[in-house]
């Protein structure tokens, strides 16, 4: 019997980790009635990981799998977007009456094909792990089985997912037709050295760059990012904003910032026409949108946009811009979204009328992350813009940082519409909400960070 | 000469049946020309000489994907289905997209230099069994995509029972 | 020995016409077909890679893209299944319930 | 606390008691605080006059008030020949108006503010005075425009008053623009406010010129005529004369004080203080002496016409002023202000007689319903024939020694001297004749008021009479200090002024002045003949005449139209360019059109784009394909060429 | 000069830590609230006064300056210092919020504790923008002043604020995010390689190149004119006036506008002298034309908050043209001008809000004889209309006359264009007077009683500081002698090797044309 070399698991440990407690989840749902107890374990084994990953560096499974301070930063933000969205998902799904133990584990699932995607060094496990963060987020996209609005979310995201997963499984096959390897590092170099015909590899790039572009939901391919976001139940849509983002913009920084790094003139300009398109969709239909989550997801649809300005330029400083404004934009929006589940009637503009009046609290909380988002000073949504801005003007983006800026002022008119009607407009009945320690805590960690962050960028800038 | 002409033979069929397959009013035929279909690529693998994959072609596509198709198409009332208009109303547009970007594809192709060649030729492979270099391969280099790939179908049958089982 | 160009064409081919059928058809079941028809289309060039190149990667990888297609088809189904329930439409012009 | 600095200090702390405490603790005793102020001022002003007399000249800063840069400005005193006599003239005529007003505001509301204001006014016009600094003489400039702003507009009820005061500040202030342009030119051109520094460095300027939009225009004749502008602006000469016949609505004292003797008289000292720099400049000096002549032939004519008592005599103050600007402009400085001094006294005279007759009156003013209050109010009826007897330069009088030294010397300045002597001398004939009407219609003939006013005629009490009294002296025997020399006299004022304002040479001789001496008799005696005439002897014949001349008549009696012209060209277009254009279509509809209608246009295109997001999920993949196919078409046609 | 405390923080964060502390207190206990922010906005005036009597006006330096590391990877300090310039300003900004404090005492009813937090947070801000000498803790101040202004204007204020405050919002942020772009500019061509830095000293020395000088210039100019407010751009003015509570308009017309003023002086002036003096004429023309069409306006105006602000777009228009008259007696005038505008305007308000809380009507045509109802009001007022028109011996007149001489050196045709304002002014402060206190009384002020001593003693001290500027103005021109010589001196000092700067050159090219992106991106 040949030995099989027995791989060197220490990079993988927080995958293996994160899978094992999933599938020991499915198996505790039978027992314990209480769902709670899942979701503690579910934020301890996050925790466990979140204490494991900055140890597991190094390579292993023979180049396929890559663990280092890139992939590390992104796991970090996957680990806090996990905790969040099991914190303020707690009390939502039982008042929704989507309570099931699958949801936890469905989560821990999505979040290891997360961690997959940023430390994937060959395009078989990225695909892979795409494909399993895509189908455990349809699910979850869908959980509200007697909803007809999240069956209609779920649809929509599944059918366009496959037909995007689709298209990226074509470009890989002719990427590997071309360079006979699946290794990014290796297709780097052989597409570095030999002079292969450009077109081919612009064309498999494209339709690489068209599947990671739906996955984050940037212009010509974000259409299906409103109803979804809308349709399914605010928790994932929280989650989905983040988890599913933040993995696209870690498989286009290695994927493009390696694979591709012969042609990067071309795939620079079409992410410029893109993170401009992007922006102006994003900003501009936020501007007439009545529902406060579908107006949330063109603003994360913006706010993608601003984030491509973090990859277009490729410098060291801009993709850590980006990095850095991907954990920002993750409290900020995962905290936003938490208001909208502690309000019971949240969805529509109009049930935040008088908000300031019936709960003031509450209505500071989310003019503090209106502004946030908006990117004004005292809060850490500047702290990001700034950053990414002055990494693109460093690389001689000017112009681009001029548009994005501009579309950033326009932002401020729907953030603020939020903040007119809560302060400004009179309070036409008393809002119910559903206080949980859980959304609190997430609340209170979001804040905290948001300001923190705000104040003490050394926080963050390190 | 022999082989063009095969492979001439099984080109035509399999976009004839693909295009049929699109364009039949009644799913339940659809999914039949689909079988149909499979069966003629997993003589394509057979020609391309990879017979473990035609035989999990034929056993998983054919077998099982259809056959879940067919079970969700019986939910459907077909009466009602037949006489419902198949396409949507901007479906000209659709077809023009479809024949421009297959120029722009093959415009693209044309230039199209393969990779260099690797150490798997056809001799080593005939000679060790297909099947038993797949195995070898899946199971010593390619054991980590394998887990994954388990973790999806873990995933496919948790969603199922999620979203479809009947619950009390 | 047939070319390889061919069957880059014909796996391109077969990609559009899943693409066109993915786009036309206002069944969903029928754009499950289409999808799993670009899937095919994609294994038929990875297969036909792996032949000419001599290297097994591309085997392999058809081997996964079958057990995720099989997975996708389960998902897709069961999502198709729930949204049945709920409302007895299976074209896609139906379920228009979010826009704007 | 030197002495000097006390003069203006006293009203202003007058001024703050009355105002602070006036309405709860003082109320009807303020006069007594303002009183005494004011006569506080007047002693050290006679006293600082002695020193004066005796040759001393004081000049000292008191404190730096602006320093920026190399602007350097300070509050600071210059009293010299020209201060002295005109602080006499202003605390004296102060006083009296004072004592005056204790009779005439009697049981006023506004009582303390009253006095308040006059205290304000005489530190203001004190700061003027005394000033030895352009700036501060601005500062003295708008505040006295300020007072007459408050005591014109006192009854603040009547929209009449409160618009004549407004119209008095505005007015004022066109001539302040022009005012503060000239300062700012001199400092720029000389480099100091300060009046020794000006005087001595403004030779310099001789000849230079300076380039104002194309045209090279003489220095030293723009800044004489930017200065000159203020004093149009002040003293109520022709462009900027129309505020002054308004200002009566204000209480007659205001009238006789600010009106008629101090502010009005500030543009004659402005030009004096400031004759070096007009006496370099021949336009200038003519403009003036044009502006003054014109200005007292147009006032006379319209006084002719008047029927109500005061804005006759505020016509014939701007007249008088006229003259004295005609003064100036032939050189003759120390006549100028010599007519300035007599006429501050018998014009004060004038309209506090015209205010005991409207007290007595019970407020008419139409003389027309006024006749026969010789018998009833003797003193005042005295003191003022002695007050038009001195203006319409009756010999022995003051009008006639500072009219007379005016016409002399305006004959003597070669040609311009000549036409500006000619108007002279039909001016004075106009003033008799107009001066000795109100004689004849109110105070001679019988009784044409309403009954009951007839029965509530008596004298004005003691404390009013007495002031007119005291003027009426003054009205005579200040002619006295002047007196040429052709008639004997020692003409002492002009040499006192003599080291201030010079002398200009005089080349005729004796006959000629006395030649010139009886035609202006001839024509006040003229003047003062016909006027009895018309107005005693046959009363109708003014009524026919003004039917013959109606076109004459009426645009007399409307003072030229001039108002109504000032109406149409400024007030009404800016009111309604204000209004129209800039309220509505640039603010409104230009810029807020812009304001409103990008984020409008942004709206309507999300709108546009909303409908694009049809919840279809084809078009979603519909939209993908075109997504891809574009940017593939992009970058192949741009990889390929 | 150091005192014994870091007082500029103190002044900062005092205010806006009494504001978070304001927040704890319960809601229900009003009195409670009201008391401790008049006492914490009365501590930091008191605080703030070593400033006044402890600062060296010989030297042109930065004094009372702190500075600490920030952010030490963007070479970001906690850097603050006051000079010349700017140390006036944040004793304005304490006083006025006193004043604010106390006349909102009863006329703000509901949600008192979040009004006076916000009025705290915004005098907090407003000080932290005069004092900061990091662009990037600037720009952090001048952008954390808007939530607490447009909430101050949006909620509180009068029939439709929330236009107004959106409005108000908008503008300023539009403007400000391109000085953000700017601000980054800067930062990258200062300072070579790892030690960038915002620190404002170093980029007053160095010099840019001119082109990068204009552009910037242009940038900068985007934020501070729309605060200014400049002509084309003032159009939020009025309607952020009209629409704020009293304490409101009192701190926009006090402070805020002279952020922009303030900006052009601390940036655009000593950090792109070339592009300054090549700008200057066309700033000059854009002055006087807001001094005229302000004024005029005025005239056509019936709302009588609308009319003062617009007047203060015509006083704001003189500040600007003393400012880029670019000598000493235009700026000096100019920054006294800013604290008189600060003083009278604010007074005006504060008197407006009195009349407001009687007569609840802001039309003119509803009022007429105040003054024989209320004759201590109608002194207090005619004493400010007064300064606002700039009569001798009030504050207005010395500003007024220094700028006018400055404008006058700087172009003649200007100067005497900016002296027609006085006569505007005076005919539309005076007929607004007019229409208010003379005349008849309208029935609807009768029986309104007279100033009570809360509002008087608002009131004076304004009053106090009007004569004193009006009648003393060296104890203020003397703070600036020194810094607005050096200023003169930077702006005039044309630069004898303009430093090539480290290749950003291209950056600039940028913008101008765009074939460059291309080339630039390979």
């Amino acid at each position: 019997m040949m030995n099989i070399p027995f791989p060197d698991l220490r990079p993988v440990t927080p995958e293996i980790i994160m899978t094992i407690s999933a599938t020991v989840l499915l198996i505790l749902e039978l027992i314990f009635k209480n769902k709670g107890v899942l979701a503690f374990i579910a934020v301890a084994t996050a925790a466990v990981v979140l204490y494991t990953i900055p140890s597991s560096h190094g390579q292993t499974f023979g180049g396929m799998f890559i663990s280092d301070t890139y992939s590390t930063y992104f796991k970090l933000i996957f680990m806090i977007n996990l905790v969040l969205t099991i914190l303020i998902s707690l009390r939502y799904i039982q008042r929704e009456k989507a309570e099931y133990g699958e949801y936890y584990s469905l989560l821990l699932f999505a979040t290891s094909g997360m961690m997959l995607m940023a430390s994937a060094k060959d395009l078989i496990i990225l695909y892979l792990g795409l494909e399993l963060m895509a189908l455990s987020t349809y699910i979850l996209a869908g959980i509200k089985r007697h909803d007809i609005k999240s069956n209609e979310a779920a649809i929509k995201y599944f059918l366009l997912g496959a037909f995007s997963s689709a298209l990226l499984l074509y470009g890989i096959s002719l990427i590997y037709g071309m360079t006979t390897t699946t290794d990014i590092y290796k297709i780097a170099a052989s597409l570095q050295n030999s002079s292969t015909p450009s077109l081919p590899l612009l064309l498999s790039m494209i339709l690489i760059a068209a599947a990671f572009l739906f996955k984050i939901a940037a212009a010509p391919f974000h259409m299906w990012a409103p109803d979804v976001y809308e349709g399914a139940p605010t928790s994932i849509t929280a989650f989905m904003s983040v988890g599913p983002k933040a993995a696209g913009f870690a498989v286009i920084g290695r994927v493009f910032y390696i694979a591709f790094q012969s042609i990067q003139t071309d795939w620079t300009a079409i992410l410029i026409g893109v993170a401009i398109l992007t922006m102006a969709v994003g900003n501009i239909l936020a501007l007439v949108q009545t529902n406060i989550k579908r107006m949330l997801a063109y603003s994360s649809i913006a706010h993608a946009g601003y984030m491509l300005i973090g990859i277009i330029p490729g410098t060291q400083e801009s993709m850590s811009a980006m990095m850095v404004y991907m954990l920002i934009y993750a409290f900020m929006n995962i905290g936003a979204f938490a208001i909208v589940i502690l309000l019971e009637k949240g969805e529509e503009l109009s049930d935040y009328e008088g908000l300031s009046k019936s709960r003031p609290l509450v209505a500071a909380l989310m003019l503090i992350f209106m502004f946030s988002l908006t990117g004004i000073p005292p809060t850490a949504g500047f702290i990001g813009k700034f950053n990414l801005f002055m990494a693109a003007i460093k690389a001689g983006y000017t112009w681009l940082v001029v548009i994005a800026v501009m579309f950033s002022a326009m932002s401020a008119y729907y953030y603020l519409r939020v903040v007119m009607n809560m302060y400004m407009k009179e309070m036409k009945e008393e809002a119910a909400i559903t206080p949980s320690p859980s959304l609190g805590l997430a609340i209170l960690i979001t804040v905290l960070m948001v300001f923190v962050i705000g104040i003490m960028p050394s926080v963050v800038i390190g | 000469m022999l082989p063009n002409l095969f492979f001439g033979y099984f080109a035509i069929v399999m976009v004839v049946l693909s295009l049929l397959i699109i364009t039949r009013r009644n799913p339940v035929h659809s999914v039949l020309w689909m079988l149909v279909l499979f069966f003629h690529i997993a003589g394509l693998y057979l020609f391309l000489n990879a017979e473990f994959l035609a035989a999990v072609q034929v056993i998983l596509y054919a077998g099982a994907i259809l056959v879940l198709f067919l079970f969700v198409i019986m939910m459907l009332n077909l009466k009602e289905e037949i006489t419902a208009e198949r396409f949507i109303g901007e479906w000209p547009i659709g077809v023009a997209l479809g024949i421009s970007i297959i120029m722009l594809v093959y415009f693209a192709l044309s230039k199209f230099i393969q990779g260099p060649v690797g150490q798997y030729t056809i001799e080593a492979i005939n000679k060790e069994t297909h099947t038993k270099t797949i195995g070898r391969v899946l199971y010593t280099e390619y054991l980590f995509p394998f887990e994954i790939a388990s973790l999806i179908l873990l995933i496919a049958i948790v969603g199922a029972i999620v979203l479809a089982k009947k619950r009390g | 020995m047939v070319p390889l160009d061919w069957y880059i064409g014909l796996s391109a081919v077969i990609f559009v016409i899943g693409v066109v059928g993915f786009i036309i058809r206002r069944n969903i079941l029928i754009m499950l077909m289409s999808v799993e028809l670009m899937l095919n289309s994609v294994n038929i060039s990875l297969v036909a890679f792996s032949h000419y190149l001599q290297d097994l990667r591309g085997q392999i990888f058809v081997f996964f893209i079958i057990t995720v297609a099989a997975a996708e088809a389960a998902i897709g189904l069961a999502i198709l299944v729930a949204l049945f329930k709920n409302k007895a439409a299976v074209h896609t012009d139906e379920i228009t319930e979010m826009k704007g | 606390m030197d002495k000097y600095l006390l003069i203006p200090l006293l009203p202003l702390i007058a001024f703050t008691i009355n105002i602070i405490f006036g309405k709860g603790i003082i109320k009807e005793r303020a006069h007594w605080i303002a009183i005494l102020a004011v006569l506080g001022s007047f002693a050290i002003a006679v006293s600082t006059l002695i020193e004066v007399l005796n040759g001393k000249t004081i000049n000292y800063d008191v404190y730096s008030w602006i320093v920026s840069g190399s602007f350097k400005v300070t509050v600071g005193f210059l009293i010299d020949q020209l201060t002295a006599i005109m602080l006499i003239v202003v605390t004296s005529v102060s006083l009296l108006v004072h004592i005056y007003s204790v009779g005439y505001m009697h049981g006023d509301k506004g009582y303390y503010r009253f006095f308040a204001y006059l205290s304000l006014f005489t530190f203001s016009m004190l700061m003027l005075v005394m000033g030895n600094n352009l700036l501060q003489l601005y500062f003295g400039w708008e505040a006295v425009g300020l007072c007459s702003y408050f005591l014109i507009g006192f009854w603040y009820e009547k929209k009449s008053a409160s618009d004549a005061g407004k119209k008095a500040f505005i007015v004022n202030r066109f001539g302040d623009f022009g005012f503060g342009i000239g300062v700012i030119m001199i400092f720029l051109t000389l480099g100091a406010l300060h009046y020794t520094d000006i005087f001595a460095k403004v030779g310099t300027l001789q000849g230079q010129t300076i380039n104002i939009l194309g045209y090279n225009i003489d220095l030293i004749t723009l800044i004489a005529l930017l200065l000159f502008c203020g004093a149009v602006g002040k003293s109520a000469q022709i462009p900027l004369h129309v505020w002054l016949p308004d200002a009566m609505e204000g209480p007659t004292p205001v009238s006789a004080l600010i009106h008629a003797a101090t502010m009005v008289t500030a543009g004659v000292f402005m030009v004096a203080r400031f004759n070096p720099i007009f006496s370099l400049s021949e336009t200038a000096m003519n403009v003036v002496a044009l502006t003054g002549a014109i200005t007292s032939l147009f006032a006379a004519t319209i006084a002719l016409v008047q029927n109500d008592i005061k804005r006759i005599v505020a016509y014939s103050t701007v007249s008088q002023l006229g003259y004295m600007f005609l003064a100036c402009g032939v050189g003759a400085y120390g006549a100028g202000v010599f007519h300035l001094y007599t006429h501050a006294y018998f014009k004060a005279l004038l309209f506090l007689g015209a205010g005991s007759v409207m007290h007595a009156m019970a407020g008419e003013l139409d003389i027309q319903k006024m006749g026969g209050l010789k018998k009833h109010m003797p003193v005042t009826y005295w003191t003022f024939l002695i007050a038009s007897l001195s203006i319409a330069g009756i010999p022995g009088l003051a009008g006639f020694f500072s009219k007379d030294e005016i016409l002399w010397l305006a004959y003597n300045h070669g040609t311009i001297g000549k036409i500006v002597w000619l108007m002279g001398t039909a001016v004075a004939a106009l003033t008799a004749f107009y001066s000795f009407r109100i004689i004849f219609m109110a105070f001679h003939g019988k009784f044409r008021g309403t009954h009951e006013q007839e029965h509530h005629l008596h004298e004005s009490p003691k404390a009013m009479t007495i002031p007119l009294i005291i003027l009426a002296i003054g009205a005579i025997s200040a002619g006295w200090v002047g007196i040429p020399a052709a008639l004997g006299g020692s003409n002492a004022i002009a040499h006192f002024f003599e080291p201030v304002l010079g002398h200009p040479h005089v080349t005729a001789a004796h006959e000629e002045e006395f030649m010139v001496m009886s035609i202006s008799i001839v024509a006040a005696i003229g003047g003062i003949f016909v006027s009895w005439i018309f107005y005693s002897l046959k009363p109708e014949i003014p009524k026919t005449l003004a039917a013959k001349f109606k076109g004459i008549y009426t645009t007399l009696w409307n003072k030229y139209y001039v108002d109504e012209l000032y109406g149409f060209i400024i007030v009404r277009p800016t009111k309604w360019i204000a209004s129209n254009i800039l309220v509505a279509v640039t603010d409104g509809k230009i810029i807020e059109g812009i304001v409103n209608g990008v984020p409008q246009a942004i709206r309507n295109f999300g709108e546009r784009l909303r409908k694009l997001q049809t919840g279809h999920l084809q078009h979603y993949a519909v939209s993908m394909a075109i997504g891809l196919f574009v940017i593939l078409t992009l970058v192949l046609i741009a990889a390929g060429r | 000069m150091q005192i014994g405390y870091p007082i500029l923080s103190t002044v900062i964060f005092l205010p806006i830590f009494g504001a978070l502390w304001i927040f704890l207190i319960r809601r229900s206990s009003e009195t409670f609230i009201k008391w401790t922010a008049l006492l914490i906005s009365l501590v930091t005036f008191i605080l703030s006064i070593p400033l006044f009597s402890s600062f060296d006006k010989t030297t042109a330096k930065m004094q009372f300056t702190e500075t600490h590391g920030w952010v030490p990877s963007w070479g970001i300090k906690y850097a603050l210092g006051v000079d010349g310039i700017s140390v006036l300003f944040v004793l304005l900004s304490t006083l006025l919020t006193i004043l604010c404090v106390t006349v909102s005492w009863n006329s703000i009813k509901e949600k008192t504790k979040e009004f006076y937090a916000a009025l705290l947070l915004i005098e907090g801000s407003m000080i932290g923008v005069f004092c900061s000498l990091d662009l990037f803790l600037f720009y952090i101040f001048w952008e954390a002043m808007l939530i607490p202004m447009y909430l101050l204007i949006g909620v509180w204020g009068g029939p439709n604020r929330v236009y107004a405050a959106i409005k108000f919002f908008l503008y300023t942020l539009v403007g400000s995010v391109l000085m953000l772009v700017g601000i980054i500019v800067l930062y990258i061509n200062t300072g070579q390689g790892s030690e960038r830095t915002f620190d404002m000293l170093q980029m007053m020395t160095t010099n840019y190149p001119y082109n990068m000088q204009l552009i910037l210039f242009w940038a900068f100019f985007a934020a501070f004119s729309v605060k200014v407010p400049m002509f084309p751009v003032h159009t939020w003015l009025p309607d952020a006036h009209t629409e704020a509570p009293t304490a409101g308009s009192v701190i926009l017309a006090g402070i805020l506008i002279k952020m922009g003023a303030y900006g052009f002086l601390r940036f655009n002036m000593p950090l792109f002298p070339e592009a300054t003096k090549a700008m200057a004429p066309a700033m000059m023309i854009l002055s006087v034309i807001a001094i005229i069409y302000g004024g005029i306006i005025c005239l056509g105006q019936t709302d009588l908050k609308r009319l003062i602000a617009y007047s203060s777009v015509s006083h704001m228009g003189f500040v600007t043209l003393g400012i880029f008259a670019l000598n000493v007696q235009g700026i000096q005038g100019g920054i006294l001008q800013m604290i008189n505008h600060g003083i009278v305007t604010g007074a005006l308000f504060l008197c407006v809000g009195m009349i407001y809380d009687r007569t609840h009507t802001r039309q003119i045509e509803d009022y007429g004889g105040v003054a024989t109802v209320m004759p201590i009001y109608a002194a207090f007022f005619m004493v400010f209309t007064l300064a606002s028109i700039g009569l001798p011996g009030t504050n207005g007149f010395v500003g007024e006359f220094l700028i006018i001489l400055g404008g006058f050196t700087a172009s003649k045709t200007l100067g005497v264009l900016s002296a027609t304002g006085i006569i505007i002014g005076a005919a539309y402060m005076l007929w607004l007077y007019q229409r208010v206190f003379f005349l008849e009384t309208n029935p609807k002020v009768q029986g309104h009683p007279d100033m009570n001593m809360r509002e008087i003693l608002t009131i004076v001290p304004m009053i106090l500081l009007v004569l004193w500027i009006g009648i003393y103005p060296n104890t203020f021109l003397s703070f600036m002698d020194a810094s607005v010589q050096n200023l003169i001196e930077r702006i005039n000092s044309v630069p004898v090797n303009s430093v090539s700067v480290s290749g950003n050159e291209k950056i600039l090219s940028l913008i101008t044309d765009t074939d460059t992106v291309i080339e630039v991106l390979k």
